[in-house]
């Protein structure tokens, strides 16, 4: 090993929540001038780690060495003073401001405001990072790719020499995380350190020059890059062989689930999205949807939700015209599941517990409730035969769902939305975020259901992820679909031409 | 029982200068007089009257007061409840088993209306309530009959505050009734009326007084309770105080306060006149 | 001190501990009273002969518990007014309005049912009319909210001074007996006034549909699918939609149904209490509401404690008043104090861990 | 029926009540304002005003200047914003309970001390106010003159206070941080903020300036102290910065709206005795809602207001 100090050293970290130890005896050293990757499954403590560095949480007991020496950080302010910047897991945005507003956001200046000089900074650093952002925009009307990457900016903004990167690439398109990465290696030639968390196996062995492996709120193991390869990281992460590649047999495809025919429909802001879209799933069959981000995926899928109102088309559902059944409807009635791509603002009620959760979308009929009359004991003993099956990592039921991990939270959504046999599955980025073994058991799921008869729409950003499970592939570029070819056809070139509004040539 | 115990619950402040201060002035007047114990409570709300005259009843007080018209119904009930006490609602509606007491309203009323009618110079004259019920009603009526005894073209406008004591806002309304050229103004507040008078004051108009006395008034003709509840107590010292309604004519000159300095003699004599031509029985109200 | 005395002594501790935290209400009541001693002395009153006939007052007589219970009623019925909608993420202050619109409703309904309906039926649809009157008055801010999005904060309070008005009006205009000493209707017929179950006090079987219309929310929320759907309307309109619920229609519902509690407040003030409509009848009992409902968290059931404790205060305090002649702005003052001192308690919980660290640290010094 | 609007003396007179009634509120609502954008609400304005009409009293009473009033009126302000601010915001009490709470410690208070400080009681106070400064030239200007350029200082303050929050809002650094923490104030934490600091120094300054409103009324409109003289304008001050859209230049056209209706439903009211005056005095409450309902589009508080920050809450 080189002689490199360590930039930042963590001697005996305990931080606890409650009762709960989120990070117990955490050890850890970071040379100075490397990029040190932490691995870990959902929950394992990884964001509070960076958090208790970053002075927003203050560790229970340890120490924290910056530079050889000891600090105690008790607020964000002092770690950028100590030269620490962090790119948020949960962006930490004012949405109501503009970019460049967020991005100068508590940085010291001429009190007047003048954010000129400013605005052509954000420029460069955006063309820097591949990428093209107008400083004006509010942020609540950006893709939130776009808002990743103003995280992003707003960190190398501060010019910190220590970055911590909290799954900083989660919703960057492939071409933005290969310019990221370019620029994080820049820094580190420059001197920088950096501390990146991720759950992309191939962005650790890319990049990373050690990591650490946490489990548990421990550290599990810490090695050398050079040293390991993805199936060990793999396995010391979820404490068990994960199968990278899914048994992928001949899909047997039935009926159509799911016929759209020329829809359209705005988004939010009231700008058309979608543009007389036109689509067909049949039962049996993974039918993947690829598109850059902003595409009119989301919207997409909540026009087939339920959720979105469309101004023109027709959608079908099991043959039935859906128009006139709310989101609940379709599920009960139709017979179709829907995996929202936000779990948290979407998907779930995070302030109840997991038992109803599991009924969010069910309780108010048959056997969960009679004649307007909730019937607990029934939700309870579902929940936590539904728990059990789909491995949710909990304390009980009566849990709140606020307080699990996101891996844990996809799951409640997929047991509720998988558990009565629909016939058509809408899944919007389900694996984000997810830890490796929680994707694998997602992805399976999911094959599952295929096998039984299942029409599945999978709308995913992660271009390898559609390849590996979707019998079909559909492209989308603004609000159209523009190719559609079997998975066994399709290459990354092909689709990265269509999803860039480019024709085939053949 | 020469010593009357007296309590009284009052809608407002004892320090209003208004009608809540002349309830109380009237308690301490039969303090002074009789070394009475006296009790009040202030800002009794409409939900507590009966609650409060009942809790004064069961601690022994011989008179409870209510004062003012809206303790009518709270009163008949406790003086159904408590028999041994004796409840009095100056400014009452006449009520089964309550002693109430009643200024004749329009006479007051109309002697300032004289008054004014011997002043205003626009032909023009107000008054300012905060709440629309019937003894202002009849004095409004007695003001506006004795104005136009004066001016018989004359104008009287009304208006109301919905707030007793807003002295802010009865300041505004008086600026407005004088920019449409009220010049004599009739308060019917409590602390509110303050404001009346600055705004008079301020801008050359003048004020007459019926719940309220100040040297800038031309003139008041009080409904004087405070000397109210001193006959109520004196009677009730003479064991003749009885359920009934006591009406308080204008039968005296004194009910008439002191001529402010401006009043030339002769309107001074038309008010005089009045008051004899109400005690004559010349002039009569109902 | 010896290792094994730790051991056994710091759970004894913690208990204790946390038997002071439960008690939190009870020293924040000490302390607002306390500092309201202050006053009393500055008043020239005597803070312990003042506090006796205060606890006496409320709770401790008969009398004193039959008006303790009868200021209970309108303000439990407020809190419950905040409460339901508050569920539902809707912030109803206008409760004060619902409070006088259900009053006026009851009023017209007391006043010209026919009168060969038997009594009782009667005053079942006084009240219907009273919570109907209340329910659409709420109805407002909801429907605003739901297809506008309105503020429902600020239409409901606005709402609350339009409603207070309209009141004036028709009583000035219509209701107003002739020749009133002040603005109020004609007494209703003596059939519809609400029982007495206390005799010689005015405590009225109001009361008691007020507990049992607390209880009935108290079910509503917790074991019906409206109650649950509410609530969850109230956690996030996103995932409401998502679960197919219609976020528009529970907010008028929501709305509407704390609307009626204000309703029968109102309509409980007539028939139980002043047997007319009064112009200005109530002393705040909207905004009284609100207290009510954050005192109990949001608990109906909890809402009938935090009423009895607020009716409880004012009564006591009122009687504190007339037993010792302090000055009545003192007790407006104190009760301010008292509120703000349990709102601080409310804020203190009990941390185990951190307790026992705390111990710890003491015996590692001591 | 409209008459007083093309007479031009009394239009300027309906004109002049609608300022005064206006500058109370405006100082309130600009005071409410900056509490709400910095994430605290503060319902307790209502309160706030009724302890700065005190304090203006007590200052000018005791001192025979109103410039003291106006001090100890600030103060009074400003110690009613450290409450709100210790209890709402570092104890994380909610801050509804907490203002309302305020309010009924206000008017008790005040009532009860303005007995023990004021021989015979505040209603008969004759304290020394402010005179009207006129502006040469300007104040001639017929109708307009006398209402904008013939008021005393405090109205001017009350401009300078929305042309001030305005600024500072949105012209200066330390505003866009206000906005950010009443927005997020976990980004706004996590960009380095002291969330705490701003939200103490917001409500501290937003209270003295609800209280300047209650200094307006006594030393310049009644020069004496009633009890409860707020009589309800802190809620129309709340009314007029959701109108307002937490914008402190359209909240300041709020004030004025709700000062003009109430001014002209006094002027309604004598013109039309036949019908119920209470009609004509629920108007600025009328238009108001339609002023509300009318407005395109919702508008949307601050994100956080009313939320007490926690950082280590998820
Ligand atoms: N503020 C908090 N309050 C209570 N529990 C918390 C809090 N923050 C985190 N936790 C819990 O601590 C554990 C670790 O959470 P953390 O966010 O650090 O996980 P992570 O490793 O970052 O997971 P992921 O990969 O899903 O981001 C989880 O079980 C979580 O529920
Ligand atoms: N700061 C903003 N300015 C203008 N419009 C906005 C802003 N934020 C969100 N919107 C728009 O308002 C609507 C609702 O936004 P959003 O989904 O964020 O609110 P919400 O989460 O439903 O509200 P709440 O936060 O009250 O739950 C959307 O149409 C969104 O585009
Ligand atoms: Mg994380
Ligand atoms: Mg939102």
């Amino acid at each position: 090993m080189t002689a490199a100090p360590d930039r930042l050293a963590l001697e005996g970290i305990v931080k606890q929540f409650g009762t709960f130890r989120a990070n117990d005896d955490v050890n850890l050293r970071i040379a100075k001038g490397s990029i040190h990757a932490i691995l870990g499954e959902n929950g394992a403590g990884k964001s509070t780690l960076m958090n208790v560095i970053y002075g927003l949480y203050e560790q229970d007991a340890g120490r924290i060495i910056s530079n050889g020496q000891e600090v105690r950080i008790t607020d964000p302010r002092e770690a950028m003073a100590l030269g620490i910047g962090m790119v948020h897991q949960h962006f930490k945005q004012v949405n109501t401001m503009s970019v460049v507003e967020n991005v100068v956001l508590g940085l010291p200046g001429k009190q007047i405001l003048d954010l000129d000089d400013d605005r052509r900074r954000v420029r460069e650093l955006a063309a820097e990072l591949g990428s093209e952002i107008d400083p004006d925009q509010p942020m609540w009307t950006l893709p939130i790719g776009t808002q990743q990457r103003v995280e992003i900016l707003k960190m190398l903004y501060r010019d910190a020499d220590l970055l911590i990167l909290d799954e900083p690439t989660s919703v960057l398109t492939p071409t933005e995380i290969r310019a990221f990465f370019d620029l994080l290696e820049k820094l580190r030639e420059s001197g920088r350190t950096i501390l990146l968390i991720t759950h992309k196996l191939d962005e650790v062995m890319d990049l990373a020059d050690r990591v650490t492996v946490m489990r548990l709120g421990r550290v599990e193991a810490e090695l050398e890059i050079a040293e390991t390869n993805p199936r060990e990281l793999a396995r010391v992460m979820v404490g068990r062989d994960v199968v990278f590649d899914v048994e992928h047999t001949a899909p047997k495809v039935g009926d159509p689930v799911l016929e759209i025919e020329g829809i359209s429909a705005v988004d939010n802001r009231g700008i058309g999205a979608l543009d007389g879209l036109s689509l067909t799933v049949r039962g049996g069959e993974i039918l993947g949807l690829v598109g850059i981000d902003g595409n009119g995926q989301g919207e997409l899928a909540e026009t087939i939700a339920g959720l979105r109102d469309i101004s023109k088309g027709r959608i079908s559902i099991c043959g039935q015209d859906a128009r006139g059944f709310d989101p609940a409807q379709r599920k009960s009635a139709l017979g179709m599941g829907y995996v929202p791509e936000d779990r948290q603002k979407v998907g779930l009620d995070l302030d109840s517990d997991i038992a109803f959760n599991m009924v969010l979308r069910s309780f108010r009929a048959p056997p969960f409730s009679r004649a307007g009359w909730i019937n607990f004991r029934k939700i309870r003993s579902h929940a936590e035969d539904l728990a059990g099956r789909y491995d949710v990592r909990m304390q009980n039921v009566s849990q709140r769902v606020r307080d699990l991990s996101g891996g844990n939270q996809q799951k409640i959504i997929l047991a509720r939305e998988i558990e009565d046999d629909p016939r058509l599955l809408v899944v919007a980025q389900p694996t984000k975020g997810l830890d490796v073994g929680a994707i694998e058991f997602v992805q399976r799921t999911l094959l599952a259901q295929r096998d039984r008869g299942t029409g599945v729409l999978y709308i995913s950003s992660e271009l390898e992820e559609l390849l590996l499970v979707a019998d079909r592939l559909a492209v989308i570029f603004k609000g159209r679909i523009v190719g559609e070819m079997p998975a066994s056809e399709a290459t990354s070139e092909k689709l990265g031409l269509l999803m860039t509004g480019k024709e085939l040539t053949t | 029982q020469d010593a009357p115990r007296v309590a009284a619950a009052l809608p407002g402040i004892v320090t209003d200068k208004a009608f809540n201060e002349n309830i109380y002035d009237g308690l301490v007047a039969i303090e002074d007089k009789y070394g009475s114990d006296i009790a009040y409570t202030e800002n009794v709300s409409q939900a507590t009257q009966v609650e409060v005259m009942s809790d004064y009843a069961r601690r022994g007080y011989d008179i409870v007061i209510g004062a003012g018209g809206e303790y009518t119904d709270a009163a008949e009930r406790v003086a159904e409840n408590f028999p041994e006490t004796t409840v009095v609602v100056p400014n009452g509606a006449p009520t089964p088993g309550v002693t109430t007491i009643n200024y004749n309203n329009p006479e007051f009323g109309y002697l300032l209306g004289v008054v004014a009618g011997g002043m205003s110079k626009t032909g023009v004259i107000a008054a300012l309530s905060a709440q629309k019920f019937a003894a202002f009603d009849n004095v409004v009526d007695g003001y506006r009959r004795g104005f136009q005894s004066v001016q018989p073209d004359g104008e009287v406008l009304v208006a109301y505050t919905n707030d007793w004591a807003d002295v802010a806002l009865a300041k505004e309304a008086a600026y407005n009734l004088i920019s449409k050229d009220a010049d004599v103004l009739m308060p019917y507040l409590d602390g509110a009326w303050v404001g009346v008078v600055q705004a008079a004051q301020e801008r050359g108009a003048h004020t007459v007084g019926i719940l309220h006395e100040s040297e800038s008034n031309l003139v008041s003709a009080r409904l004087d309770f405070a000397r109210a509840l001193m006959m109520a107590a004196d009677l009730y010292a003479e064991g003749k105080l009885e359920p009934k309604d006591y009406v308080i004519h204008l039968t005296q000159d004194e009910q008439l306060g002191d001529f402010n300095a401006i009043v030339p003699e002769e309107v001074q004599a038309m008010a005089r006149d009045a008051i004899q031509k109400i005690k004559s029985g010349e002039l009569t109200f109902d | 001190m010896s290792a094994e005395s730790q051991t056994t002594d710091a759970p004894r501790l913690l208990a204790a501990i946390r038997v002071l935290y439960m008690l939190k209400t009870v020293w924040a009541v000490i302390v607002a009273l306390l500092i309201g001693a202050i006053f009393i002395l500055l008043a020239g009153g005597d803070p312990i002969e003042g506090y006796t006939a205060l606890f006496k007052g409320a709770f401790l007589d008969y009398w004193g518990i039959g008006d303790t219970l009868v200021r209970m009623s309108p303000l439990l019925l407020a809190g419950l007014a905040v409460i339901i909608p508050l569920r539902a993420g809707l912030f109803n202050i206008g409760a004060e309005g619902q409070i006088y619109i259900g009053a006026l409703f009851a009023t017209i309904a007391a006043l010209y049912l026919p009168d060969v309906l038997p009594g009782f039926v009667r005053i079942i649809l006084c009240m219907v009319a009273g919570a109907l009157g209340g329910a659409l008055w709420a109805a407002i801010p909801g429907v605003l909210k739901a297809y506008r999005g309105t503020n429902e904060i600020i239409t409901s309070l606005l709402l609350s001074y339009v409603a207070i008005y309209l009141i004036g009006a028709v009583l000035h205009a219509w209701l107003i007996e002739p020749g009133a000493p002040y603005p109020y209707s004609r007494e209703i017929d003596r059939e519809l006034e609400l029982p007495i179950f206390m005799p010689r006090t005015q405590a009225h079987i109001g009361i008691m549909v007020a507990w049992a219309a607390a209880i009935l929310v108290g079910v509503m929320l917790w074991r019906t699918t409206l109650g649950q759907s509410i609530q969850v309307v109230g956690h996030n309109k996103h995932a409401s939609a998502y679960a197919g619920l219609s976020v528009k229609r529970l907010t008028v519902l929501s709305f509407a149904m704390g609307g009626s509690m204000g309703g029968l407040a109102g309509t409980f003030e007539v028939l139980g209490l002043k047997y007319r409509l009064f112009d200005h009848f109530s002393p705040g009992y909207g905004m009284q509401g609100i207290i009510v409902a954050f005192l109990a968290a949001l608990n109906p059931i909890g809402a009938i404690f935090a009423a009895i404790f607020l009716a409880g205060l004012q009564v006591g305090a009122g009687s504190m008043q007339r037993a010792t002649g302090i000055d009545t702005t003192m007790v407006a003052a104190l009760q301010g104090l008292v509120v703000l001192c349990v709102a601080v308690g409310l804020a203190f919980r009990f941390h185990p861990d951190r307790w026992r660290r705390r111990i710890a640290a003491w015996r590692g010094r001591g | 029926m409209f008459d007083f609007l093309t007479d031009a003396s009394q239009l300027a007179d309906v004109l002049g009540t609608a300022l005064r009634l206006s500058i109370p509120l405006i100082f309130a609502a600009m005071g409410g304002l900056l509490c709400e954008r910095s994430g605290v609400f503060n319902i307790a304005l209502e309160g706030q005003i009724l302890f700065g009409a005190f304090g203006a009293a007590v200052g000018a009473y005791y001192f025979g200047t109103p410039y003291m009033g106006l001090l100890i009126a600030i103060a009074f302000g400003a110690l009613s914003g450290v409450l709100l601010a210790v209890l709402g915001v570092t104890l994380r009490v909610n801050q509804i309970v907490v203002g309302i709470a305020i309010i009924l410690f206000a008017a008790g208070f005040t009532s009860f001390m303005s007995r023990l400080l004021f021989p015979g009681g505040g209603n008969s106070l004759k304290l020394n106010g402010f005179e009207n400064i006129d502006i040469p030239v300007l104040s001639d200007i017929p109708v307009l003159g006398p209402v904008l350029f013939s008021q005393n200082g405090l109205v001017y303050g009350a401009l300078f206070a929305v042309i001030a929050v305005h600024f500072v809002l949105f012209r200066t650094r330390v505003g866009m941080s206000i906005r950010a923490v009443g927005e997020s104030p976990a980004a706004a934490d996590a960009a380095g903020i002291h969330v705490f600091g701003l939200r103490y120094a917001c409500v501290i300054v937003g209270s003295s300036m609800a209280a300047l409103g209650g200094a307006y009324l006594v030393l310049t409109q009644v020069l004496l102290f009633s009890d409860n003289m707020s009589a309800g304008k802190g809620f129309i001050a709340l009314a007029a910065i959701v109108l307002g859209r937490w914008q402190p230049r359209i909240a300041f056209m709020a004030c004025l709206l709700f000062g003009f209706f109430d001014a002209v439903q006094l002027r309604l009211q004598f013109d039309q005795p036949e019908i119920p005056f209470q009609v004509f005095a629920a108007l600025p409450y009328l238009v108001a809602i339609l002023a509300l309902v009318g407005l395109m589009g919702q508008a949307n508080p601050p994100a956080s207001v009313g939320r007490p920050y926690d950082r280590e809450m998820r």
